[in-house]
This record gives structure tokens, sequence and C-alpha cells, in this order.
């Protein structure tokens, strides 16, 4: 976590915060005080409008079960405040918790009735249950990532087994579950719609792939040697349109030294050329 | 000696070549092996130890260990060696990159479903206050710490997430008991004094907070 | 004593402690590892250890495991610590029980492999969402089911992953056109929710498994 040190009140002496609403400010109040060019950081460093409270009841001692409501959402809304003028598409939840706030500041001011609503829960209580429920959860975060954990603070000890490869049997996996999972990706990229698998493209590809291992970068293959002539006028359209692909994704390049003179196909990896 | 006990004693192997095979078994296996799978291993001797003779051998092993740079630990999905966490410094070095860290919102994602399990997204933002990134989620079911278990029966359908084995085994922990204790809830009392319904009694660990996703503020779209 | 090796006689770790810092490093490591990398874990030590030393931890290790179930070996690329031949036998049984299976990860890769090649780890990872591990791209090249069959021509020049002729083969295919595609997905799908359901019972007669890509009995209605 990166929240500035706190300053000591009477330390201030910025001439300048920051423009609100087209005004300097110059001072704010000094429980809010943060280094301007801190102040991005120091956001970020906010997990959300709970966490942003338990720092402003924190920081000034206060019990979080009697928290002044009028000053707190007073300083809250500081916040918020300059939030915005910092990044404009403030979090809604800040939003939302700035109007429970004056919502419970409002309940507060009204004057009880003396007898009646025997039932209305203290207006404070639900955002106290809220504060706390929260705290103790980002506690016990602190508490998980405090755990020694494989890898950073332990590591797991493996030693060879030379005869692993004969005896290991591999995971099986069906085909029916290869097709599901790139489903799921699918629809968790939201392509499902415009990525349906047609043959024609598979065929496609996979003589991309083909003529890719084919071909290298050091020399030049020969055009026609990619089009095996067993497969047919069917084999040599795909393997044009695989080699168009690759040519769009410049990952090959076609060279003809002279006009009506042969043509290659030569890899633009350039990898084992250096 | 009883006659079994005996006959036992011809075949059988010596403890010291069954604690020999527990650990290269350890050692090779790259994952956790319970006490059933480290009792597979001599399924075809003629007289295979038993379990006490297993947990014996465990025994033996983590003896041996102390004062050295390995230890044995169980954890969630059964026994494994592991580097001492007082070696780290050095072991750390044989890699470059740097152990990843996790950001605050994820570890606090993580926290509340290790803690309230099973539990929906809708409840986990209703206790953090802010959305839960679809990538957190993401990144802790890619590293198989969290799955659903189930969905919750009310509109949506919303998927119930909890803690797997795997996360137990990363966090060095056997159990959901070994998680550090969860801060009590302090009490409503002064806040509830003029109530007469009592304070919602804190629960002391944690496991069950009384009122399930309290309906949060604004967000009308909770199915809870 | 000269005054240099006084000198190191203070601050150096004590030869007990570079043998376990040594053991658990070739413990932890999974591979194997030369002298040069095993004196770098000293590196930021005040009087790291000489070369001299490492051998002598190294040979005083390989002493101790004698009549255990593993072994220190040199190789051509280090020294490692493995499992004894003669445990093979034992050892083995780990992994005939039970073949393990593949993480979602895995197989969400080979998919997008399988389908989008030829496409770079970069490519995977953006149709993912997440990052796609190392371990997945071994897993999947040590099976020989893909392997890079180019580079793409940008910064970093990253491999272009396709699948194998033993992926084919495996599947039982003989071109990728033969990999099953979406709709036959989405009629499956169907075919087992109704599977879910009770039959009805006057349908019982056409109760067979239909098999794959047929279409979906009494589903003509289904816009899909």
């Amino acid at each position: 976590m990166i929240i500035p040190k706190q300053q000591e009140a009477g330390q201030e002496r910025r001439p300048h915060l920051a423009l609100v609403k087209g005004e300097a400010i110059t001072n704010l109040p000094k429980d809010l005080y943060i280094p301007p060019d801190a102040l991005e950081v120091f956001l970020d460093t906010f997990e959300g409008p709970l966490d942003l409270l338990l720092y402003l009841i924190k920081r000034q001692n206060l019990d979080i079960l009697d928290i002044p409501i009028a000053k707190i959402t007073g300083q809250y809304m500081e916040y918020v405040e300059l939030m915005r003028e910092v990044r404009l598409e403030l979090a809604g939840e800040y939003l939302l918790m700035a109007a429970m706030l004056a919502e419970i500041k409002s309940r507060l001011l009204l004057p009880r009735p003396a007898e009646t609503n025997e039932d209305e829960e203290d207006p404070r209580a639900e955002l106290v249950r809220r504060l706390q429920e929260y705290e103790r959860y980002k506690q016990a975060a602190e508490d998980i990532d405090a755990l020694p954990r494989l890898g950073r603070d332990l590591f797991e000890a493996v030693i060879q087994f030379p005869d692993r490869d004969t005896t290991r049997p591999e995971p099986e996996v069906s085909l029916e579950e290869i097709l599901r999972a790139f489903s799921e990706v699918l629809k968790r990229a939201d392509m499902y719609t415009h990525h349906h698998i047609e043959r024609e493209q598979l065929s496609v590809r996979e003589r991309m792939s083909q003529v890719l291992a084919a071909v290298n970068a050091d020399s030049f293959t020969e055009f026609p040697s990619l089009f095996p002539c067993e497969e047919g006028r069917a084999g040599v359209v795909v393997t044009l349109l695989a080699i168009l692909e690759l040519l769009k994704n410049s990952l090959l390049e076609l060279i003809q030294t002279e006009p009506y003179g042969p043509l290659y196909v030569k890899s633009m990896d350039s990898l084992h050329e250096s | 000696m009883s006659e079994s006990a005996a006959r036992n004693m011809e075949n059988s192997l010596p403890q010291q070549q069954i604690k020999h095979i527990i650990e290269a078994a350890l050692l090779a296996a790259g994952q956790n092996l319970t006490i059933d799978r480290l009792l597979a291993l001599f399924a075809e001797e003629s007289a295979p130890p038993g379990r006490e003779q297993i947990r014996e051998a465990l025994a033996q092993l983590d003896r041996e260990y102390s004062g050295r740079g390995i230890e044995l630990r169980e954890t969630g999905s059964g026994f494994r060696l592991q580097v001492r966490q007082e070696f780290a410094p050095w072991i750390g070095r044989l890699w470059e990159e740097r152990p990843q860290r996790y950001s605050r919102a994820l570890l606090e994602t993580l926290a509340i479903i290790a803690y309230r399990q099973p539990i929906t997204r809708g409840e986990i933002e209703d206790i953090r206050g802010v959305a839960v990134s679809s990538n957190i989620i993401k990144t802790l079911q890619e590293r198989e710490w969290i799955r659903i278990v189930g969905h919750r029966d009310v509109p949506g359908k919303p998927g119930l997430y909890a803690t797997t084995r795997r996360f137990l085994d990363h966090f060095n922990l056997k159990s959901l008991n070994d998680l550090p204790t969860l801060a009590e809830l302090r009490d409503l009392d002064e806040i509830s004094a003029e109530l007469e319904q009592p304070p919602p009694a804190a629960d002391k660990k944690g496991a069950s907070i009384p009122k399930w996703g309290c309906p949060p503020p604004g967000r009308a779209d909770n199915p809870g």
C-alpha cells in the first residue's frame, strides 16, 4: 500500500493544490492533506468507497461504532470532489456512497418523534455494519497475503524420474472436450457470432501451418513445390488461399527475380537469420 | 509374535526401505500425495505395509529433515516435500522473474470467498462495496484457487464460488480451519441501544455471518 | 592462515548451510543446475563460497544419498537429483494408477491453436483474456501436439504455433477439416439436455443415444 505518510498539521506550505471549478484550492482541511503529485497514486490505493471511509475514520482515530456522520460525510465529499477533478469517470460506487452518507446525515438531523417508530434503526447501523464487515475481509486479505506461499516463500521439491515417460499414461482428451473448450473461449471472448468455424477456413488454416513449416527464411522454396499434385484441384485452391493469407499476414514473401521467371517463396521469419 | 506377524516379517519390506520409497515418491510426484496414494505404491507387495507404517515412515522423514533445507508438509491435497521458507532468499535466485504479486482487489475477493464460501459474485460485491472485475474471477479460476460449486436458486442462477484444494496447497494450509482467524465483528450494542431487536451476534469463527446478502444500497440489479 | 581466509571464516556460511542450500536448490529447480548457477545462489553473500566448496557440498550430498531412493547425477547440463533406477518399480506406480487430467486452461489453449492456427501465444492470450502459462505450452509441445511453424514478423518475433500430424493421428483425424464444428456442439448440447430430462414414457422406443452431429430429435423448431 502506498498511502502517503501522514503530514503534521501546520506543515502545509503548498501554494496550490488543484483547480476545482476554476478556483485554486490552497488549503484543504488539514487532515485531508495529500501531496498533489501523489493524488493519483493515492486514489488508486482505495478499493472503493468503504475502503476510503475506513481510511478517513482510521486516520482520525475515530471509533468505527461512533462515527460523527456529519464530519465524515464532509470529508468524504471533499475526496469525491477531488477525484472528479482528476478522473472524470469516477466509479459509480463512490457516488452511491456519497448519497448514502447524505441520507444518513439528513435522517440524523431530523427530529425524532418521541414514541413512534421504536423499530427504526439508527441510520448509521447499516453503514457501520458494512464498514466492519469490509474491514475484517480487508484484514483477512492481508493475512492471506502474508501466508507462506508456494513459489514465493516455499518451493515444491521435485526430482526427475528417469523412467517416467515409459510408464506414465498421458491424460486422455476427447475431441469433444477440445471443441467444448473452444466454444467456451469464444463465448467468453464474445466472438461467438463472428467466428463460426467454417470447414473451408480450417483447411486453409491447416495448410497455412503446413506451408509455414515447409519454407524457411534462409533459402528460397520453389512456388510450385508447395502444391502437392496428388491433391487435385481442391488441394491447389486451398494451398493458394493459404499462401495468400500468409502473404497478407506478412509471414511469407513471394519473390520473382525476373519477369515470367520462376516464383520463389521465402519465410519472413528472420529469427534464423540472426 | 502372532503367526501372521511372523509371516509378515519374512516377506515385508523393511521399514527403512518403505521410508526411502516414500521419500522418492514424494520427490518424484510433482504434486501432493495422500496416504492412499502412498499405500498404492506397495499394492503389489506380498505383504504390503499398512496405513500405520506409512504414517510412521512419514514421521521419520519429518524428523530427518529437521535442520535441513526441506520439510515435509501436509496441505489440502496431501503430503509434499517443500523447501523451507527460511531458504527462500537463496532459492528464489534460481528464477529471474520475481514471484507474482497480487492486487488488493484480488486478495480481498479471494479472502471473502475463502471465509464466506460458497458465495456469489454479487454477494462479494456487496461486501466490498465495489464491482468485482471479471479478470479477477478469471485469474482466480485460472490458478484453480476457486471454482463454481453450484448455483444460487435466485433469478439469474448466479454461480457459487468456493476455494479448492489447490488453494490450500498454494497457501500452505491443511484445511480452511488453518486460515488466519477472521477479526470479530464488534458489538453493535452502542448503536443499537435504542433498538428492540438484539444486535446480530458476532460469530466467533466467522463461518456463518448472520445476514446473507444484505441488500446493497442502490444495487437494484442484485437478485438477493 | 592467510588474512583473507581468516576474514572469510568470519562472514562465510558454514559448509553445512551451503550443503543444505544446494540440496534445496536442486530439489526446487526441477532441472539440471550447473556449478555456475549454484554459485550464483550465493552472489549476495559477503563471503560467497568458492567453486571448490560447492563441489565439496555436492560430494557430501552424494554420499548422504547412498542407500536411499534418490541419487545425485551429473550430466552434460549440470547436476540433478533423480530417482534411483532400483526404485522405479514402486515410483512408476504413481502414474500407472490414474492419468491426471488436463486443466481447462490447457484444453482451451489447445483448442485455440487447433482452430486458429498458426497463432502466437500473445494472440491466444488475447482470445482467452488471461495469460497462457509456459507450462501449458511446454506440455503441449512435449506431447507433440503443437509446434512452432514460424515466427510473426513483429517485435519480439513471437513463435507461431500450429498443431502437428501427431495431433491429427491421436484424434484419428485425417485433417483439421474433420474437427467438429460449433454447430455440432450445439446439437450435442441439445441432445444431452434432452437426455437429462426424464424421458417421456411414450417416447421410449427411440431411446438410443444419438451419434455425433445427428440432428436433435424433435427440435427442429429450435432457432439455432
